[in-house]
């Protein structure tokens, strides 16, 4: 059996193998960490920190769906400064390669985060979770049209500096994802997340009401793994030298590879890890299998195969 | 978020069902769980995968754990007390001897014991009472009076097995319908009974509804109440953020997780009124 | 046990009860009809038809995806004159109440439909798909887009004349669907049709290809439900008066009781029939006994319901 | 779209598993369908729910029948050759005794028996053997010549049991590899075998390029062919038009229903090669 060159690389970052953990799904990663070591994921993608402390919404959060779920989480978490002073501290001393996912309220929160980010060592690369809404303009998410979107994304390259590699998060629920796309590459990014969860509800038949506290909440698992294929794909159409790192629904190394091939320089993994706490570790390992069964030496070889001629 | 609390124990395992029986509207099943065993203190609980492979069910499902036996016939074993509620408990309760799950645990925090000899009374809504038998064990044995008060809806819904009822000083059993004991909702006995029984510290699981109105008793006369709770849990091991109630904090509000600062909290800290809380968000 | 109203409304048009098929997943009604009486339910509503017959896409056309399925049909059919000259007449022999769906690839096509529309009798509403490329303008679908979608819409308000009901078919696809719904709505419709499939692809993790000839499909089945739910109540919560025709991965009696309270004023069934061929009489049935377990006594008190102050 | 094709004796059962046997690496199952074993003829299918009620697998899938029995001890019943593919198909494989499936059928054409005495060949790859069995034995009793040809990729996986063989005159078999008849692929064999027997009509069943392989050979013979074709189904009773393979027609390319207007069609019809499919729409 051949070796497999199992590295990829984002930015100008690279990274031992291609499966991450998904922002949100892994808290900030000490509860996985009695399940394996950090150190065997490609990196660890920290739940989306903002300035201030977070209380988030009330419960419930959650509701079960087929093939998926709805979370509402509200963005709850410590803010800025305790997650740099305890879990970033922490993670670095786990030998974990660290993404931080930003997420803010205003075009300035990204810019204040990013700032905040420029001298922290031990850093891989920042994910800019741009599917929040925008206080400033009626709750509008910042994801959902070119300009915004791009508006954040230039606070954070004025703020960070250096060469920290900036990855957008995209929103999937918006009428054409390349546009988006291509408005955030312009603005600088050097790599985007695919896909965030998509809106959705559940009315709870018994109460005739809203299931979750928030109404409303992101629909991920794998019932969506087929939009984050074809978002997948047509971004990697569109722009075939942006690293994309794909996300939705990835629960086996099989769908690992399908996001792969569409385009995917690597795939994060959320809603599976609730199902399974080691599912990061076996889809890591059925990737491998699979990519070695079908010839590949060099992981970055099938990274977006399905668009090669037959 | 990095808490303390992580049970540190917690492994991921094949379990083999060695028993299933129905007892009245629950069934008992006992898993052989080998040393995971030795681990499990009264309070903890486990998530099991549910559905099998290609199940449209993709999340675990959390249940107390309502005995553990560190040495039996097959090894370490434990077991649970199951309510067939929806489709993922009904799918576990129809797992036959021999079959296999899934089982994450032992998870979450443990009922605390008091330091001294105290008098102590263990509440149960339901299936609620399936930790409190092992408490109470684990009570008595450091030499605490045990009474336990067990209510449900109706009279074949109180789980009080035989052998659970050994380490209690006293049993009321309470039914809304009046089919058992005393008529009534089970919070309504209790001031009486912590009355007679000059209670001390107490435990309680069931339903939040009645938490909340034990947790109001308890204030009322200052004693110290261990609440295990019940929130719906995604992943049980503290990653999704899902399973919190509110705290109260000195910044005011504070949402911590169940599934690792909790299940078993201490009834004065949450704030039981959720419009309070909705209105404060 | 109290009877139970189980009547509704679409524009003028009453139907017996509000569970109807959805359009391309019934066919046109006669291959139903081996197994149960088309009089059981509310509407058939006919595969989307065109003026011209179509081919329709190479096969693979479906893949079945976690809790749904992928097609890519390609709107194949007779076109317009064979409809009604055979399907059409065959329906009112059946005394099936008969919604027809119809698809253009320009504004004007769709006009030319409504206008053969317009004379025929037995039909109780006509369903505008506008999830369909619109051929003058990149292929862009003219659900997509708020002025693409109302010119559709004024082209057969202007051909259909009369009193038959129209009712726009929208896409979920699209990042502000209320702002669609709006526009159509100024535009005179009488209902709209929530939701049409998600956009989506499945690779082939085999011939490390898309599955599907056509690439991409519609993504469709229970996965998607809480996609629907989220647009019906956001659509029914802007304009409580517009009757909804709710659809997206309904199963059971729950499910559509989960659209009802949502807003939707009828409930169509499509992918559940592919897994069994009774279920639009399995989920009025169920319907029918939840709303009176409930204690309705007027299935209309329940369109909405979940909208409504506790 | 109304086809007079519509198999109208299709219904909707929940039918008894009453033997599941493993053959090579097929399952031979037998069912209890009571009055719908008579309505079934050899080239007609079953569409089988799969999963369980919170599967995740939301379609039916479709099984040729093999042999339907009008009155057997239980009833009529029906027999399938199942291969274990995917999860479907495993699911099905894994059924018990007294386990009950969703069935739909018989569903969509069978195979037309030639008027007049004629030398028929019957060819089938892997599983698509199943419904040529129950079709020689119809044949034979008709009179006709029945010579049956079998292949597959490796000996095991040719399915042939011992009382299937009774109504045919010869049987060939042919293996990919070698391990068992003639060494190569089954559309190989076939024309020498034509010429031997004076083969008048083809039956076949089986993968798609054999289909096509062996209807460029009823070509080239100028024999008539009768191919049971095997396309994703989604709904197999003719409402989702996924199934469909194009057929040649007046004003070019016609797509049909293989379940309704199918599975058993004219080979002759059907346009075999895709690429000029897709180059023309
Ligand atoms: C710490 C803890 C201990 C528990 N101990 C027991 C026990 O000993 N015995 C017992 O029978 N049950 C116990 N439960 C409740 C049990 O987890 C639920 O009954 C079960 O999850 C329901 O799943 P379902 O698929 O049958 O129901 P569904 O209603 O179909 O479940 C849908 C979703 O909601 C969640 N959910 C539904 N009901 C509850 C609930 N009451 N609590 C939490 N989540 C819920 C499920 O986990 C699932 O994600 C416990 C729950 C928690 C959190
Ligand atoms: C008319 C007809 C007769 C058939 N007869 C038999 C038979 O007698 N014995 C037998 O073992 N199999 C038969 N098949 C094939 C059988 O339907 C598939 O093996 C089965 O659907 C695979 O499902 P799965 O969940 O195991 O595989 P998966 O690959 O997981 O299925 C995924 C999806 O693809 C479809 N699919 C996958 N493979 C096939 C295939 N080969 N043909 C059609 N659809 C497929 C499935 O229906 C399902 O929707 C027949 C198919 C048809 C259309
Ligand atoms: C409970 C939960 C919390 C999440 N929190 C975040 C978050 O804080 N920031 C973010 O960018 N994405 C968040 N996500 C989205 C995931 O990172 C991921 O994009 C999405 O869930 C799709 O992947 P999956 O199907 O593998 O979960 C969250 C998802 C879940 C389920
Ligand atoms: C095979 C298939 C064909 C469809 N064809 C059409 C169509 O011709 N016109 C249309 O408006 N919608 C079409 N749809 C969409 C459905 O009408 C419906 O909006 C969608 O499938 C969601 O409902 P469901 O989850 O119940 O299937 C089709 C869906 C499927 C699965
Ligand atoms: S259940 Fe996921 S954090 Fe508690
Ligand atoms: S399988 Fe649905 S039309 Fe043939």
């Amino acid at each position: 059996m051949s070796t497999l060159d199992f590295s990829t690389k984002i930015g100008s970052k690279r990274f031992s193998n291609p499966i991450f953990t998904a922002s949100g799904c892994a808290s900030s990663g000490s509860e996985l960490a009695q399940f394996f070591p950090l150190t065997e994921i490609g990196a660890i993608v920290t739940k989306s920190i903002m300035t201030k402390p977070r209380t988030g919404r009330m419960t419930p959060r959650m509701a079960e769906t087929p093939s998926g779920m709805l979370n509402s989480i509200g963005l709850q978490g410590p803010g800025i400064d305790v997650f740099l002073e305890k879990d970033i501290p922490w993670l670095v001393s786990q030998q974990a390669k660290i993404i931080v996912s930003i997420a803010g309220e205003t075009v300035d929160e990204y810019g204040v985060l990013a700032r905040r980010l420029r001298a922290v060592s031990g850093i891989s690369a920042v994910e800019v979770n741009i599917s929040c809404p925008n206080v400033e303009n009626r709750g509008q998410v910042f994801a959902c049209q070119p300009d915004t979107a791009v508006a954040v994304i230039e606070s954070v390259r004025r703020n960070i500096g250096g060469e920290l590699p900036i990855i957008a998060k995209l929103s999937p629920d918006v009428t054409d994802i390349v546009e988006i796309a291509a408005a955030v590459i312009n603005a600088g990014v050097d790599s985007l997340a695919l896909i965030n969860t998509l809106l959705g509800m559940v009315i709870d038949t018994n109460t005739m009401r809203p299931k979750l506290a928030g109404k409303t909440g992101g629909l991920s698992g794998p019932a969506i793994r087929p939009v984050a294929v074809r978002a997948i794909y047509q971004v990697h159409q569109a722009f075939p030298n942006t690293p994309i790192v794909g996300m939705g629904g990835v629960a086996s190394g099989r769908d690992a590879l399908e996001l792969i091939l569409a385009g995917a320089s690597a795939v994060s993994v959320g809603t599976a890890t609730f199902g399974d706490p080691t599912a990061v570790i076996k889809i890591k390992n059925q990737l491998a299998e699979l990519l070695t069964q079908k010839g590949f030496n060099d992981f970055r070889d099938a990274i977006g195969f399905a668009h090669r001629g037959i | 978020m990095i808490s303390q609390k992580i049970n540190r124990s917690a492994v991921q395992i094949d379990a083999e069902v060695i028993s299933n029986k129905k007892v009245g509207p629950y069934h008992h099943m006992v898993f052989a769980v080998g040393q995971v065993a030795a681990a499990c203190k009264p309070g903890n609980f486990v998530a099991i995968s549910v559905g099998g492979s290609q199940s449209a069910l993709i999340l675990r499902r959390a249940f107390a754990i309502y005995r553990a036996l560190d040495k039996g016939p097959m090894g370490g074993s434990i077991e649970l007390v199951v309510a067939a509620h929806g489709e993922g408990s009904k799918w576990l309760c129809a797992r036959n001897v021999g079959d296999f799950v899934d089982l994450v645990g032992p998870l979450g925090t443990a009922f605390g014991v008091p330091t001294t000899n105290a008098n102590t009374m263990l509440i149960g809504g339901g299936y609620g009472s399936a930790p409190l038998f092992a408490l109470a064990e684990l009570l008595k044995n450091r030499g605490c009076r045990v009474d336990m008060v067990l209510g449900a809806s109706t009279a074949n819904k109180i789980y009080a097995p035989l052998e659970g009822k050994r380490s209690v000083s006293s049993l009321t059993l309470t039914t809304d319908d009046g089919s058992a004991g005393i008529h009534g909702q089970i919070s309504e006995a209790i001031p009486r009974l912590i009355r007679e029984y000059k209670t001390e510290v107490i435990y309680s699981c069931g339903p939040m509804g009645m938490l909340s109105a034990i947790a109001k008793i308890a204030e009322e006369f200052d004693i110290s109440h261990q609440c295990s709770v019940e929130e719906a849990m995604a992943c049980g091991i503290g990653v999704c953020m899902t399973c919190v109630v509110p705290i109260k904090h000195e910044d005011g509000i504070k949402m911590v997780r169940t599934c690792i600062d909790g299940p078993v909290m201490d009834g004065s800290e949450i704030i039981w009124d959720r419009k309070s809380v909705m209105d404060a968000l």
